[in-house]
């Protein structure tokens, strides 16, 4: 029906949805409305190319070096610039720390602003109508059900990007990583804590 | 618009999934990418208020990659790009054919480059200042959702002015304003809970407390 | 709580469509007689507050008849006199299976007669008095809509005390309330407008302007 | 399926909704939970003896005799009572009353509140989402669309039925019914009138 599944899994024969898209890409492309290079060039650029290795390597270095950490706090977006980092939905980038008495997590509850450029396209849960609605009312309930449950002392701060700032956590560098190289930081990162979903 | 998409607060959608798909099948990269690529007069600004005006039901029923798709089917229908039935013809079916009630004004140009803007004139608020979130209902586009509406909050932050959406999702020009991220208590919001919640707001969004 | 049934006031629903029918189909005969008829442990309150709890989509999604079926079985399934999955099975389909948050309580008892109850107590508030709507955000029941927390009206009428919904939905009491008509300016509610909203708001819901 | 189609119109057989319909309705039968012949008797009442014929035999009272007029608005639960009047979700009835400078019009924007007693069961409109959600934000526009287009100077109420009183529309007499009897004027009254979505 299309050419471009390049992963495994596939339409439902009869899903609607998968009808109608398949209509609209060849009406486009027919019309000169797309590119079919470009549809692949964008599915390869965002599946391939994207994703939360690009933040790990921002945590990684804030960690390991004092000076890039207060730069990338101070201005986000010319602080990733040193790593070769920006690219899409990062107009605008905010940085917020993770401390022994502060927890940070982001949201977008009109739609699903995410940094693109940094983490690569949000999983389906980020944009669920349970974790937009939910997370700016009771974030401490939302994130016990995903596993993080945080102590009564820890302040909960909650960042809704509802403009084009985006917004990412710095999480704090874990107790047992001395001595570790930023490869092996980066490997530690993950994305929820980037979220803020995890501590 | 007071449109579904405002549901920051809401109850009632039960637990957390933790579906960590970003696309479950070939149809959602398809929505995906023809959004990104399609070569349509419009912005960021348009395509998020073309969401926001799909039927309720549709929104609230629709995969989330389900509403991208219905929001490009109806922007490409209002620039007369496509016949109102032509994707149904095409499809074979009128199954999750998209509904949406009208935009007050559709843009008539794509900008070029991203959203940030340089002003010459000051800031009308800083850092420290307490805020209240005007009690606006647009019937357009905007960024200010219901739950902090009314409230008072703090600046903790002054961002760059960016276009604004109000006007530019309508066609009314980019209008650039400054943003603010302002702090709400939750208890103020909600009447209870211990966080804060920051928001970033456009300057014409605020008044001074 | 703040849920998908707070309608008033939302964009987004499309233009008045003159059905005319009661009930379209036996099924909805049916969902009426029995959800009038079922001898269960509960009340207007708790029955309303059922049809609150379904799922966002579902509300939206289902006709009206079909937000009262969904809401009668969750009410039979949370009193345990149906098995949670008995409806499907006898039915030999989980399509339309409705799904509910939990209410934070049930009714313990039925009760007697209609709603209205005389206080010996005098009314807080007097026609012709400026009052605000509270801006509460309870998690159960309630009968004040999201559309006037927070905006100042006027008392027009007193009405009798009524038992109150907020307790009456949860087992927690009939806690009778004085009840208010209470008028307020379009202008003031949504920023436009030339005719006024009078809306029953009960004592608790209101504070002196 | 099931013994009470007493009307016209029939189940599509493979709804999910009228499946599941029998089923609870067989179930509770089953258990004891709910009286077959109830169910007959109260489709039977809400179908065959209640409807906006109730309510007309008010307004056309009302009309008729001006000190019935004033008790109704008055008390209006005790003047229906004198008609023997009263019955289901009737439980404090306020009457408004139109004038040539004031149009009222009733709505239920949390659920479906309406006058039973008077009025009967609503017809679907009235319970729909776009009812609902705009005849409180914009009521001209939603008449103009149900065909009663009001003039600017004409003052619109309306009444949003949150609580268990219920509200009920006393329509101006038309200027041509001068002599009718009671009968005569409610053959004149509207359903849409008494909930004020016509003039």
């Amino acid at each position: 029906m299309n050419d471009h599944d390049h992963d495994h899994d596939h339409d439902h024969v009869d899903d609607p949805r998968a009808l109608r898209a398949d209509a609209l890409e060849a009406i486009l492309i027919e019309r000169g409305l797309v590119d079919p290079a470009a549809i692949d060039q964008t599915l390869d650029y965002f599946q391939n190319h994207l994703g939360p290795m690009l933040g790990a390597r921002v945590v990684a270095k804030a960690w390991a070096d004092p000076g890039f950490k207060n730069r990338l706090l101070d201005d986000g977006l010319s602080a990733i610039g040193e790593l070769g980092l920006g690219g899409p939905q990062v107009d605008h980038l905010v940085v917020v720390e993770n401390t022994p008495g502060v927890h940070n997590v982001v949201v977008c509850t009109l739609c699903s602003c995410y940094p693109w450029g940094l983490l690569g396209l949000p999983p389906a849960w980020y944009k669920s109508l349970p974790y937009r609605s939910r997370v700016v009312r009771e974030p401490r309930v939302v994130l016990a059900e995903m596993g993080c449950v945080l102590p009564d002392e820890i302040d909960v701060r909650v960042w809704d990007s509802s403009a084009e700032v985006r917004y990412f956590v710095l999480p704090e560098r874990p107790g047992d990583t001395d001595g570790l190289g930023e490869d092996a930081l980066a490997a530690r990162v993950t994305r929820d804590q980037m979220i803020g979903v995890a501590r | 618009m007071d449109g579904i998409h405002d549901i920051g607060g809401m109850n009632g959608f039960g637990p957390m999934v933790r579906d960590e798909q970003v696309f479950h099948a070939p149809w959602e990269r398809i929505a995906f990418a023809l959004s990104s690529c399609a070569e349509i007069v419009g912005n960021t600004d348009d395509f998020r208020h073309a969401i926001e005006r799909l039927d309720p039901a549709f929104y609230l029923g629709a995969d989330y990659y389900g509403r991208w798709l219905g929001a490009l089917e109806v922007r490409l229908r209002e620039r007369a790009l496509i016949d109102s039935d032509e994707v149904d013809q095409r499809a074979g079916t009128s199954d999750a054919r998209p509904r949406a009630i009208a935009s007050p004004g559709l843009p008539t140009r794509s900008p070029d480059g991203g959203p940030v803007r340089v002003l010459e004139r000051r800031r009308r608020f800083s850092v420290g200042q307490t805020v209240r979130a005007r009690d606006l209902h647009p019937v357009g586009h905007t960024r200010l959702p219901g739950y902090v509406r009314g409230h008072h909050g703090t600046i903790t932050m002054t961002h760059p002015a960016f276009v604004y959406p109000d006007t530019n999702a309508h066609g009314w020009g980019e209008d650039p304003q400054y943003v603010y991220a302002v702090q709400f208590a939750a208890t103020d919001l909600w009447g209870e809970g211990d966080h804060s919640v920051s928001i970033d707001l456009f300057e014409p969004y605020l008044e001074p407390a």
